[in-house]
């Protein structure tokens, strides 16, 4: 390798990387901060938790189903399967609304978009009005000219080689790659999530179901069909009885 | 006892669920209670602890004064109101407590806890019928609930339902179908059932409870008990009962090992050793 | 305490590591100061850093804590029902447990003290 | 009472072993139900009364089920006939504090204890009278009567060793119950006594240190 074909200026450290560093880390704290406060408690219906309980119950029998007993298998699955009293034959529910429809989707979809989008657009914006048109740093090793586009956003050089970063880019390699220093700042289990905790009790255990129910469980009325009970204790007398002969 | 020592031990207690409630309200009043405040977030969930190890043992003055700080913490919060409901519970204020109960429920019907707590009342006021009737229309919802079909395991084998208790383990060991504990459990209910068919059930999961734990000595035991039984009461064939005659006697040795190994360990196991053979199948006599 | 040796262990590595990287950068500026083109690192730097990578793998491993049985069996093995059997969501408090208390509710004869006029303060 | 027949009026007299070992058994699980069984010296003529000398804790929380009780039954009744001891009884303490009736697996154990010694006892603990401070008896003690019923003993028909409860609740105060091990224990590390004679020794040592 021969002597670096570009030396940056120091001021450029001073006055453009670390200022975007810390723009990006700042604004992730004022956004988490900001998200618990507008966030409200998901409302989950009653329906939908025993919903998605009997469709882990279902699952379990499908995976561990050989560990019990054929009788016994057979019993659960006619009571998830059966034609006319079975469980995910009879309980009907409704499909799943249209997201639009629903008012309070679209609240959630607006917090959403006001606590994740509105600030990268505006201070991506931001940055690139005041900081374009600076190679900020170099990535330490050669990439190919695919990257051109990704780390030189805003650099329109040809003969620039592909491995330098402009400040643009470097902007957006920040916003993805500081979220596990977020996680570091703000705690797996901060202040605000503990007195959450307190709150919401342990229904969050089971996680509602988001997809269609209807279609769901008809994929595992399917599965549990097709689903062969072979019972893995059928051996376990010979097996233990191989293993004593072994000892002797 | 320095205060952190307790910290970690109420954390291990608090993980795997050991109930120590005189040992909690005793550390805490005499170590842990002064340096609260060193614990950070951590100490709600440790007053939480000693709040309900504190109705466990009758120490009302204990457990309110955790109450109080929790609810000036926690004002309006769902999980303070249950506590508070507890508190009743201990005072035999069993009708208040069950009014607190469904205003949580009313309030969120997605509340677990209240929906099970609600059970642990009619429990304590010995209507094992209603509870049991509760439990199955709780269970009707909150199917996965494990500690849930625990509980009502434990309310038929009390009432002497034992097959529907099998029931229960079954759908335990369908949750966790490592743990050797469930086998165990789920082979002594089966053994206690009786018949033929019952009995090679619980054969096997003994076996399977030792195959996943080879130190379990009540699986040992029962299989033992149980290989004994079938070889007395069953009409099998003989090629059969040589297999489980080879299988009582390999338990058999890996329990004497197990005896051995302890005795060298200073332990005097001696009867113990010999009362171990009395469970010897009357055939093993005969035959040596 | 073993996990303290281990520790200091880490921190050696550390360092060494540390004054690997010195090293190497020292021995770049030299060279463009002598003028001369950099083909690779002198392999006493390469063995220095090598060595004290692994010295410091090794510190770390057995600093943190024990290694974890793979098989999910293992950790079960010492459960028993005295603990798994407990449900704290069903516990029921009327048993003899109070009775039994040093100073429980019985033998303290619990009525209303200042303490349990603040309680009721905030039952309201 | 005086023309009842004798069979049933014979007096049935507690060790303080037994009392202590009973009931540092239910202090140990407070909020489970506990169960053991009695030991008696082998009766020699059965005019003499019956000494329930020692106790056997057996089991705590799940009571109902069989083959771990056929298990300890076995290994009891091994271990201590050679010093003359049988099964003599059964002793149960329920979980609910009010609930002092034997349950349905209560009356089966005794019953089946009964077969092999007529005098056997049924002592269902009555958690309301527990307390570290013991004045009475906190037992119910029940026999099996001619017509195959359990009929509850009269409280004159019941003996205690002189000076067991003071001993009992001085254990009590003192915590030994966390050094109790029963059957259960046994099962899972092989190391706990369930024989429990560390505190055989210390009632003994207490006993003769009283002076009684």
């Amino acid at each position: 390798m021969s002597e670096p074909e570009l030396l940056l200026d120091p001021d450029i450290r001073i006055w453009v990387f670390l200022p975007i560093v810390l723009v990006n880390l700042l604004v992730g704290i004022v956004r988490h901060y900001v998200s618990v406060l507008i966030s409200t408690q998901k409302k989950v219906d009653v329906t939908q938790v025993q919903d998605s309980q009997a469709m882990i119950r279902a699952r379990l029998l499908r995976e561990n189903g050989k560990y019990i007993p054929k009788q016994s298998f057979l019993m659960r699955r006619h009571f998830f399967n059966n034609e006319d009293t079975g469980y995910l034959k009879t309980v009907k529910r409704a499909s799943n609304p249209q997201p639009m429809t629903d008012p309070n989707m679209m609240i959630e979809m607006l917090k959403g978009n006001v606590t994740n989008v509105l600030p990268m657009i505006a201070i991506g914006g931001w940055i690139n009005w005041t900081f374009s048109g600076f190679v900020t740093t170099k990535v330490p090793f050669p990439l190919t000219l695919r990257f051109k586009p990704m780390l030189q956003r805003g650099i329109e050089l040809l003969s620039l080689d592909a491995s330098w970063v402009s400040s643009v880019s470097w902007y957006f390699l920040n916003v993805f790659g500081l979220r596990s220093i977020y996680t570091l700042v703000l705690g797996e289990n901060n202040a605000a999530d503990q007195a959450r905790i307190m709150e919401e009790q342990m229904s969050g255990a089971a996680m509602s179901m988001t997809q269609d129910t209807k279609a769901a469980f008809k994929n595992e009325w399917e599965a549990l069909e097709i689903c062969d009970h072979k019972w893995a204790l059928k051996d376990i007398e010979t097996e233990l009885i191989k293993r004593a002969e072994v000892e002797c | 006892m320095h205060w952190e020592e307790v910290r970690d031990k109420f954390r291990i207690w608090r993980e795997d669920n050991s109930r120590h409630s005189e040992e909690v309200v005793d550390l805490w009043v005499n170590y842990l209670q002064s340096q609260k405040h060193k614990l950070g977030d951590e100490q709600w969930m440790v007053e939480e602890q000693v709040f309900i190890a504190g109705l466990d043992c009758g120490r009302l003055d204990v457990a309110d004064q955790c109450f109080i700080a929790l609810s000036k913490q926690f004002p309006g919060s769902v999980r303070v109101l249950k506590l508070k409901g507890m508190r009743l519970e201990t005072l035999e204020r069993h009708e208040d407590a069950l009014t607190i109960y469904d205003a949580i429920i009313r309030e969120d019907e997605t509340n677990s806890t209240a929906r099970k707590r609600k059970v642990a009342v009619l429990k304590s006021q010995g209507r094992i019928q209603e509870a049991i009737k509760e439990l199955i229309e709780y269970l009707s919802k909150f199917m996965s609930d494990g500690e849930a079909w625990q509980e009502l395991a434990d309310f038929y084998i009390k009432e002497g339902d034992y097959g529907k208790a099998a029931y229960c383990m079954e759908e335990l060991i369908l949750q966790n179908p490592h743990n050797h504990l469930y086998y165990t459990r789920y082979a002594e209910i089966k053994y206690t059932q009786g018949g033929a068919e019952n009995l090679e059930l619980a054969r096997n999961y003994f076996s399977m409870a030792i195959k996943l734990n080879p130190i379990n000595i009540r699986a040992y035991y029962g299989l033992i008990v149980s290989c004994s039984s079938s070889i007395t009461s069953s009409k099998l064939t003989s090629s059969k009962k040589k297999e489980i005659q080879k299988l009582s006697d390999w338990a058999q040795k890996k329990l004497t090992q197990r005896y051995e190994e302890e005795k060298s360990k200073s332990i005097k196991m001696d009867k113990l050793q010999e009362s171990l053979n009395s469970l010897c199948i009357t055939d093993k006599s005969c035959s040596s | 305490m073993g996990v303290f040796v281990y520790k200091i262990i880490c921190l050696i590595g550390l360092f060494s590591l540390l004054h690997t990287g010195y090293s190497a950068a020292e021995y770049r500026a030299t060279l463009r100061v002598i003028e001369q083109e950099y083909s690779s690192l002198p392999s006493d730097i390469l063995l220095q850093g090598l060595i004290s990578l692994i010295v410091m793998m090794y510190g770390v491993l057995y600093s943190v804590g024990d290694f974890k049985e793979i098989r999910a069996t293992i950790q079960l093995e010492n459960k028993s029902w005295e603990t798994a059997g407990n449900r704290p969501s069903f516990y029921s408090f009327c048993h003899r447990g109070r009775n039994l208390c040093a100073t429980s509710l019985t033998t303290l004869k619990y009525n209303k003290t200042s303490l349990s006029n603040d309680f009721d303060s905030y039952e309201s | 009472m005086e023309n009842l027949p004798k069979k049933m009026s014979s007096d049935i007299t507690i060790s303080c072993n037994a009392l202590a070992k009973i009931l540092l058994h239910t202090a140990k699980y407070p909020h489970l139900a506990v169960s053991g069984v009695l030991l008696s010296t082998s009766k020699k003529n059965d005019t003499s009364e019956t000494f329930i000398l020692d106790a056997i804790p057996l089991f705590h929380g799940q009571l109902g089920l069989a083959p771990m009780l056929e298990v300890a039954l076995t290994q009891i009744e091994r271990v201590f006939k050679s010093e003359g001891l049988t099964i003599a009884g059964y002793y149960q303490a329920n979980e609910l504090l009010k609930d002092n009736m034997p349950d349905f697996v209560a009356m089966k154990i005794a019953e089946k204890i009964a077969e092999n010694n007529n005098e056997a006892c049924l002592i269902m603990v009555d958690n309301r009278k527990v307390s570290l401070n013991l004045d009475t008896v906190p037992f119910i003690v029940s026999q099996l009567t001619a017509d195959g019923k359990w009929k509850n003993k009269e409280k004159t028909g019941v003996h205690l060793e002189s000076g067991s409860l003071e001993i009992t609740s001085q254990l009590l105060q003192k915590k030994v119950h966390r050094d109790i091990s029963d059957f259960d224990n046994h099962l899972d590390d092989i190391t706990c006594d369930w024989t429990n004679k560390q505190i055989g020794k210390l009632v003994g040592s207490l006993i003769s240190a009283a002076g009684f």
